[in-house]
């Protein structure tokens, strides 16, 4: 059962915990992973064809979608991340041939996970985005931080902020 | 030493403790997951001071905490800056309710090691700050064994203040130390006719001592092990030892730990976390060589750590015969049956 | 003690005018590592170059950033840039902050800038960690080998040899030619297949850089792209073909008679023979299975005959070993076995034959002299019923693919029943025609209109004998009614179906194959020729249904492929591959099961240091390894490492935001 | 069920015939009613040897190079023991030759306070999945049922569930018992509890203990068989299955009703996939 | 002795009561004895699968259920779209567990359904389990001489996944079984074409053309009579036959008898037992042609062309 985000006038609420809230105009940290020949690309032609979408995403790049290992994730929720959005070639599509039907099983697991130990399921999102879809990926990035807006700061399991 | 002995009963003693839980930052055994742990309680019905069995946990967390922030640091372009982490969060006043002899007993063991070559301050503040009152040892458990370890349980200093059950249904609050003696006063408590009590209450050790199961002729033990080193038992020992830790981390005299840093961005937070001498990595070194890459020898280490060398060093046992270990080990070995099957006693 | 450069472009305008360039150098400067940072106008540009080159010299650097577009546009420029400067190139990063931020958030300059900012702290964090890389670079042995003699493998053969590249080609049956030598006449310009095909054979036979193995077949291959083992066993064919003429006079001797497989077994061959008159080499061989001298050690009259002695019943299998760098496979295709379609009485009624039955029959070198004939009593047919997909389009008795070649060569049938047969009339049952090719439509047009040739749209449901004739019961869909033919022949149009030993091959190979037996290309749009191990390449229809332009086409795309492979004397790699550490490897092996190049192979190492006690780990194979780091993130005890994208790299940066 | 009686004399026919260097078996714990793991080289020592309902520990955590150093081991497993057992042969672990299984049809074990516990209760394979000799009657296996405990907590708010897991890590003291209770985490360096690993984290804090714990639940996802030893190791007795049992039965419900280490040479559901898999939940 | 469920259906105690009849007569023969599954209902065929999923399983469930208490080891079953009902829910309920236990528990009081059951048609268990040499042994008046073409009908064989018995388009077995009995079964390629099957009330006509067809073929085979294993089929070439005659102008008059009167009748029970008299289509003249000599077909004569190409290439 997934609690209704809650959202009180002028603050945004986490919804992992009542208690936590953030002024309106607060933005969140977003980790975007994408894979090297279709999302990264795509990302790339979002740019070429300025296309324009929120800021709040920092993107690594790796080869494939495959070589994203769960605690990539964890950590990422752990520092500084709000979110993490984790990108890949269309099924059929992964220049490794396979990588991104290993990595999408991996990804479902570790998703539910995260979402059964106490993490809203919008902190984590995954898109396939080609090449092709500057469009698309910009529309991912833009629904991504909507979501994780509304989902207000994450505080659990952070690294003592020092 | 002035004896400052008050005789009362459950009800009594029920208003005392809640009396010391209303004035002072308290903690006691709290029930979690199942099992008994030292947690700070803030009324009398959250714990159990006289919980019959044994905490999972010794104590010991409660002044050498699994983790804690040694110091804070930032690097940038002007080079690295240390700085002191905020407040020690168990340096203030405290007491401690519900401790049982082995584990108090077991602080002053750590004192020692504490007190010795480097003094940790922290340690020193915490103990000093901390007023420790006892349990009811009324009966012993099935792998208690601290009688045996020259310990003497009647005239130990270990607890600041004692409860003790007389045979005769009434309950005494004895005051061991300076420290207890004031708290004591500080309270409406009127210390009674010592002489009496104080039988009541060596009556009340002989039947305790008189209720253990194990027995361990410690003497001899400790004169044997010394000798035995390279004695093959201890491979037979430790065959079904699946080295996972859990008796150090649980136990209260085992002080080994490991430093490490954190950060993120470009600021870290340095940590002192417990660690075991029977994890496998323990003694790898950097080079890849590891003087003690096979169970048994860590388990020699362990079990000469506790009967040989920290008696010569400092001339007490470090066990102290709590069988926590033996209870929280997930293939029941107990440190008792081992140095009595190398010893042969 | 890291030394890191920071060098942010302004791209013109792409990037000074969306982000404050001075205030992320500014935050750049503020990070320990980081000893330097210079902004400029045009980093990619020669002057932009130089600035780095000079800082790295100046500056004693051990890792370079530089802040400008994406990685996939200027990485290399940049690393040219610091080998220059005598720097490892892979110890750049490029953070990204055109595409990914000027670009992009153009509205907001703060937050670009503060992303700017963030992505150039990232990339400083990751280059820390960064390692020393150099280009691997595999040696190739210039020798190609191809797999199947039919059109598909002699012409890659040929166009291999001819840029004098060596090739051992080698065929299974007794001759090269495949199924193309069956062939009458080919669509759509009906020109004689023997004819156009013949003179390619004789070229394999004659060309000084291949190496023709016929009658035998490939068991064994090892090894990687450049540098693979081979072993090829030939078949004992009996006949010593070092001496023997070809003169034929033990075929004319030989007493045993045994269905030709050539002519689909309409008539009969010898047990010592060759496949067909114009077949290359032009050796018999001695057919074991019947030869009743190896059968029962009687006869043995071809021995008798042969001047040459050529004959030698000892003759064993002997396996043959090959160094090569490439191979072609081209091992063409089965026709399916239409048995399934009862309702047709297939296998009851001998007049109900397959396509290439048909095919050999109107074969002016075929059994029958070009004559097509009903099998069971020899008549002429006149009324011949042609019905295609059968087994294709069919999932429940066939298969789901469409056979591509199915509906042109049914209309060339037509053509050639109206030549060979004057007053015969063609009846074709069709689901669609698909014609889609160079003169496909028009040639399928001619059928209908010169041929005259009656085409039905709609499955046929049923055939019956009438007396000597076959009704041919089926749907007329554009009429929407059932329509009855009397028949004196049915022709099937059987699909094509993957040979059936494909599966077997591509194991042995080490490619992946469909369901279908196909053999799997690497990718379905931008590398329909390669397959997912390196070196290995299709042609034909060991790939998927083709027609002959296609064939040929895809063969001589496999060789292109193999000639520029073997180009150089060496085959460089990127040094962006997976490395394990064997100390940490636990030897689960689960590396090796998501690799999806087989670029994990097993090794024996000590059990501890100075053990004589073995125990298996892993170990990539370098030369193989393309570095999608899937084995990585399978990897639990993390005893793989993916150089360029680390472990300690990627939280690096995960932790620098 | 007591088996006792036969697995001594299979074990001391197989010193007889010196088919084994090691047999790992249970005896009676010293001072009550418990049973403890119980290795032998010695013949004399078979007496001893007992298996009961009490035999609760998984043995194959034994066979790990460190305890019996890669020699000929026997060794009694129960269901789930013997479905750890054979994932540890599919993944090369230990030689199938070198092993003598003796497999206890199980019929449940019984806790300290004398219940089945729920895994017991909620086991789908209690016979022996590879073995050399089988003991009691195959009951077959039984219809997978959803874990009671993660229905519960799925049920509670999104920060309620939060709170109860973060007190859990809060808990947890970073010993590894669980680890190295678990027969499948046989690494010869855990990338968790070991100082060069990149993802070691030695800090005792919570985020710590939630890193660590959910990267060895996420390690054993598709291939913890709930045999528990980890709970059972856990000196702060943490409810560990919660973590498992969640990954088991995502992948139940998602990857063809998997369940780790009922077929021989199946590696776990993340070393295979399948075209139909889940794609939904992707943007 | 052995033991056989017996799952009549509606017909078999009224149109097909000759059917039934002579079933039990050759099964007294073949000494097997069959115990008619009590209380047992409706198949369901052809209305209920075509309403509701759920109805077209629970009614066959439930005489699957009801057999199931007869714990014999297979149930045999008169009529072929029975047949097929049974079948098909057997193969669905095992593949859905779930599902069977939901329907179990909430229409069906009997039992618990547990699957053991083998379901066959009659023709099949007399192929499969009587086996054609047991058929021979008993056979004391050979039909030789009578032509017969055999026809199965849509469901006997068909679907294959779910029947797994036979080909499905060009099935021997009663052929075979035929044989044994001593008559020649003819080449006939409608065996297994649809006859119309219920269309026989709402829709006459499609089923006088298809039937008409089937008719029409088994006449060009030669046959005397055609054989079948299915009520609604034996009903449909029977009863529409004269006016299928009558709308085509073609003279059939072949008779349509079960194979289990012929096997009666070769199992030597007199005429009357076979209760002639519920045919349309008189039979006895066909039976006559029994004892008669069949000519060897005369062998077809073949062109040079022909034998060349069977002859050596040189």
């Amino acid at each position: 059962m997934e609690t209704e985000v809650k959202e009180a006038q002028g603050k945004i609420v986490s919804a992992e915990n009542p208690d936590i809230s953030a002024p309106a105009d607060w933005k969140p940290v977003i980790i975007g992973i994408l894979c090297n020949w279709c999302s990264y690309a795509g990302s790339d032609l979002t740019g070429t064809s300025r296309i324009q979408y929120p800021p709040n995403i920092r993107i690594i790049r790796v080869p494939c979608s495959s070589r994203v290992d769960p605690w990539f994730i964890i950590k990422s929720l752990q520092s500084t991340a709000d979110g993490v959005l984790i990108s890949g070639c269309h099924p059929g599509d992964c220049h490794y041939i396979t990588g991104n039907y290993y990595a999408r099983r991996r990804f479902l697991v570790a998703k539910k996970l995260l979402n059964f130990i106490g993490y809203h399921e919008n902190r984590v999102q995954f898109s396939w985005v080609s090449a092709a879809e500057g469009q698309k990926f910009a529309k991912v990035v833009a629904k991504v931080t909507e979501d994780i807006k509304k989902l207000g700061p994450l505080h659990r399991y952070k690294k003592e902020n020092f | 030493m002035n004896v400052f002995l008050v005789e009362t009963d459950k009800t009594g003693l029920q208003k005392f403790y809640e009396e010391i839980i209303g004035k002072f930052e308290t903690y006691a055994p709290v029930e979690k997951f199942g099992k008994y742990d030292y947690k700070r309680v803030l009324k009398l019905s959250e714990c159990n001071p006289d919980s019959p069995i044994e905490t999972t946990m010794s104590v010991k967390p409660l002044f050498f905490p699994k983790t804690a922030k040694i110091m804070k640091f930032v690097e940038d372009s002007s080079g690295t800056t240390v700085s002191e982490t905020e407040e020690d969060p168990f340096a203030g006043k405290r007491v401690i309710l519900g401790v049982k002899h082995c584990d108090a007993r077991g602080l002053q063991v750590l004192d020692q090691v504490y007190k010795w070559d480097y003094i940790d301050t922290d340690y020193q503040k915490r103990r000093e700050n901390t007023i420790i009152i006892s349990a009811r040892c009324d009966k012993a458990g099935a792998q208690c064994f601290c009688t045996s370890l020259d310990y003497d349980v009647e005239n130990s200093d270990a607890h600041d203040i004692r409860i003790v059950n007389g045979l005769n249904g009434k309950t005494y609050i004895q005051a061991i130390t300076e420290k207890g003696e004031t708290l004591l006063k500080s309270f409406s408590l009127q210390s009674t006719a010592p002489d009496v009590a104080k039988d009541e209450i060596s009556k009340h050790y002989k039947s305790f001592e008189a209720s253990f199961r194990l027995k361990m002729n410690y003497s001899e033990v400790n004169a044997k092990l010394q000798k035995l080193f390279d004695s093959p038992e201890f491979e037979t020992v430790s065959s079904n030892c699946i080295s996972c830790n859990t008796c150090a981390f649980i136990c209260p005299t085992c002080h080994c730990f490991k430093i490490s840093d954190e950060k993120i961005k470009d600021a870290g937070v340095r940590y002192k976390s417990y660690d075991s001498c029977n994890n496998g990595y323990f003694t790898l070194m950097a080079g890849g060589h590891n003087p003690r890459p096979v169970k048994y020898r860590r388990w020699r280490q362990r079990a000469m750590h506790k009967f040989v060398y920290y008696k010569e060093r400092f001339g007490v046992n470090l066990c102290v015969g709590c069988g926590h270990c033996a209870i929280s080990c997930p293939v029941n070995i107990s440190i008792f049956d081992v140095v009595n099957q190398v010893a042969k006693v | 003690m890291a030394r890191v450069g920071v060098f942010v472009c302004f791209c013109g305008a792409n990037i000074a005018d969306f982000v404050d360039v001075p205030a992320v150098v500014q935050e750049a400067k503020r990070i320990k590592e980081v000893k330097v940072a210079i902004e400029y106008k045009y980093m990619c540009s020669d002057p932009g170059q130089g600035m780095i080159r000079e800082a790295i010299v100046q500056n004693r650097l051990t890792s370079v950033v530089v802040a400008a577009c994406s990685p996939r546009m200027h990485e290399k420029t940049f690393r040219k840039a610091l080998s220059d400067a005598g720097m490892n190139p892979y110890m750049l990063e490029v953070a990204n902050i055109r595409e990914h931020s000027s670009w992009v958030h153009q509205k907001d300059k703060k937050a670009a800038t503060e992303k700017a900012c963030d992505l150039v702290r990232m990339a400083v964090a990751k280059s820390i960690a960064n390692e020393q890389l150099h280009e691997i670079s595999v040696p190739v042995t210039k020798r190609a080998l191809v797999i199947g003699g039919g059109i598909a493998g002699i012409q890659a053969a040929l166009d291999i040899a001819d840029a004098r590249i060596p090739v051992t080609l080698v065929e299974k049956s007794p001759s090269i030619g495949g199924r193309m030598a069956q062939l009458d006449e080919t669509f759509p310009t009906l020109d004689c297949s023997q004819c156009i095909l013949t003179p390619k054979m004789v070229d394999v036979a004659s060309h000084p850089f291949i190496e023709l193995i016929p009658y035998s077949e490939v068991i064994e291959l090892d090894g990687y792209v450049g540098n693979y083992k081979v072993k090829i066993k030939k078949k004992s064919s009996y006949v010593d073909f070092s001496t023997c003429t070809g003169c034929g006079t033990c075929i004319q001797k030989c007493p045993v008679k045994v269905p030709n497989e050539f002519n689909m077994n309409i008539d009969k061959r010898k047990a010592i023979y060759t496949p067909f008159p114009q077949a290359v080499p032009n050796k018999p061989v001695i057919d074991a299975e019947h030869c009743t001298m190896l059968l029962k050690g009687k006869c043995g009259i071809c021995a008798k005959f042969c001047e040459k002695g050529s004959i030698n019943f000892k003759m064993i299998d002997e396996v043959i070993e090959r160094e090569i760098g490439a191979v072609v496979v081209a091992t063409g295709y089965d026709l399916w076995d239409p048995k399934p379609y009862e309702e047709y009485g297939v296998g009851r009624y001998k007049d109900i034959i397959t396509s290439l039955e048909f095919e050999r029959m109107v074969s002016s070198s075929g059994p029958t002299n070009g004559v097509p004939v009903r099998p069971s009593d020899g008549k002429v047919p006149k009324n011949v019923v042609f019905i295609k997909c059968i087994g294709s389009r069919d999932e429940a008795k066939g298969i789901e693919y469409c056979s591509k070649i199915c509906c042109m060569y049914t209309a060339k049938h037509a053509i050639l029943l109206h030549h060979k047969v004057h007053d015969s009339h063609a009846y074709i049952f069709y689901m669609d025609i698909r014609a889609a090719g160079k003169g496909y439509e028009e040639f399928v047009k001619r059928a209908q209109v010169e041929t005259e040739a009656t085409y039905l749209r709609g499955r046929v449901s049923k055939i019956y004998k009438k007396g000597d004739k076959l009704i041919v019961r089926g749907e007329d869909a554009q009429i929407g009614q059932v329509v009855e033919v009397e028949a004196d022949l049915v022709v099937l149009a059987t699909a094509i179906t993957a040979p059936k030993d494909n599966p077997a091959l591509a194991r042995l190979l080490g490619v992946s194959y469909d369901k279908y037996g196909y053999m799997s290309e690497a990718h379905p749009k931008l590398r329909p020729v390669e397959t997912a191990k390196a070196g290995i390449f299709l042609a034909g229809c060991t790939q998927a249904p083709k027609d002959i332009p296609d064939t040929v086409a895809q063969a001589s795309a496999c060789a292109a492929k193999v000639c520029g492979l073997f180009a150089g004397d060496t085959l460089k790699k990127d040094p962006m591959i997976s490395t394990i550490n064997n100390e940490f490897c636990s030897g689960c092996l689960n590396c090796v099961k998501v690799c999806p190049y087989q670029a994990i192979v097993t090794e024996e190492i000590p059990l501890g240091y100075g053990s004589k006690e073995l125990r298996t780990v892993a170990k990539i194979n370098e030369g193989v390894c393309q570095g999608c780091g899937s084995c990585v993130a399978v990897c639990r005890s993390m005893a793989i490492s993916l150089a360029g994208f680390t472990d300690p790299q990627i939280i690096n940066e995960i932790v620098a935001i | 069920m007591d088996y006792s009686n036969q697995i001594r004399e299979i074990t001391s026919k197989l010193f007889a015939d010196n088919k084994i260097d090691y047999f790992v078996g249970y005896r009676q714990n010293s001072f009550d009613d418990s049973q403890v793991p119980f290795l032998i080289t010695d013949p004399a020592e078979i007496p001893k040897l007992v298996f009961t309902d009490k035999s609760v520990f998984n043995l194959a955590n034994y066979l790990k190079p460190d305890h019996t150093k890669r020699k000929r081991v026997g060794l009694v497993v129960k269901g789930c023991d013997s479905r750890a057992l054979n994932l540890m042969l599919t993944e090369s672990q230990v030689k199938r030759e070198n092993i003598y299984i003796i497999g206890i049809c199980c019929e449940g074990t019984l806790d300290d306070k004398g219940q089945k516990p729920q895994n017991c209760i909620e086991c789908v394979m209690p016979d022996p999945v590879v073995y050399d000799e089988i003991l009691g009657t195959p009951s077959g296996k039984k219809k997978y049922t959803v874990n009671a405990d993660i229905k519960e907590l799925a049920e509670k708010a999104l920060n309620e569930r939060a709170d109860y897991f973060e007190e859990i890590f809060a808990a947890c003291i970073r010993c590894n018992a669980c680890r190295h209770s678990c027969p499948l985490c046989y690494c010869a360096k855990c990338c968790i509890d070991q100082e060069t690993s990149t993802l070691y984290n030695g800090a005792n804090t919570t985020s710590g203990a939630m890193h660590a714990l959910m990267t060895w639940s996420l390690h054993l996802a598709g291939r913890c068989v709930d045999c528990r030893n980890c709970e059972k190791a856990c000196p702060s007795h943490l409810p560990l299955h919660l973590l498992h049992k969640q990954n088991e039965n995502v992948i139940y419900e998602n990857f063809q009703h998997h369940l780790a280490g009922m077929e021989k040479d199946d590696r776990g559901a993340f070393y295979k996939y399948s075209l139909s898999d889940p794609d939904d939940f992707i943007l | 002795m052995n033991k056989l469920t017996y799952f009549p259906g509606c017909s078999a105690h009224s149109t097909s009561e000759e059917y039934d009849h002579t079933l039990k007569l050759v099964m007294r023969t073949l000494d097997v004895q069959m115990e008619e599954i009590p209380d047992w209902n409706c198949c369901g065929a052809t209305s209920a699968h075509v309403m509701t999923e759920n109805l077209a399983l629970a009614l066959p469930m439930r005489n699957l259920v009801l057999a199931e208490r007869l714990e014999n080891k297979t149930m045999a079953i008169a009529c072929a779209s029975c047949y097929s009902r049974m079948k098909s829910t057997k193969k669905h309920l095992d593949e859905n567990p779930e599902l069977a236990r939901k329907i179990n528990s909430t229409v069906i009081d009997e039992g618990e359904y547990k699957g053991t059951i083998d379901v066959k048609s009659m023709l099949q268990y007399c192929y499969e389990e009587i086996g054609l040499e047991t058929i021979k042994s008993k056979v004391v008046k050979s039909l030789s001489g009578l032509k017969v073409a055999c026809y199965y009908g849509c469901l006997l064989t068909r679907p294959k996944d779910v029947t797994h018995f036979d080909s499905p388009e060009y099935p021997m077995s009663m052929d075979r079984l035929m044989e044994a009995l001593g008559a020649k079964a003819m080449d006939f390629d409608y065996k297994t074409e649809c006859c119309g099957a219920s269309f026989s009330i709402s829709n006459t006509e499609v089923v006088e053309s298809l039937s008409g067809k089937i008719l029409e073929v088994a006449k060009e085979s030669g046959a005397h009579l055609i054989v079948v294993a299915c009520p609604l089929c034996q009903s449909n070439l029977d009863m529409r036959q004269p006016d299928i005659e009558r709308h085509t102008g073609k003279k059939f008059d072949l008779p349509v008898m079960y194979f289990t009167q012929l096997m009666a009748l070769a199992f030597g029970y007199p005429e009357v037992e076979l209760k002639f008299p519920k045919h349309i289509v008189p039979v006895e003249a066909a039976l006559k042609h029994i004892g008669e000599v069949i000519p060897e077909p005369e062998k077809v004569k073949r062109t040079k062309k022909a034998v060349e190409a069977e002859s050596e290439v040189e």
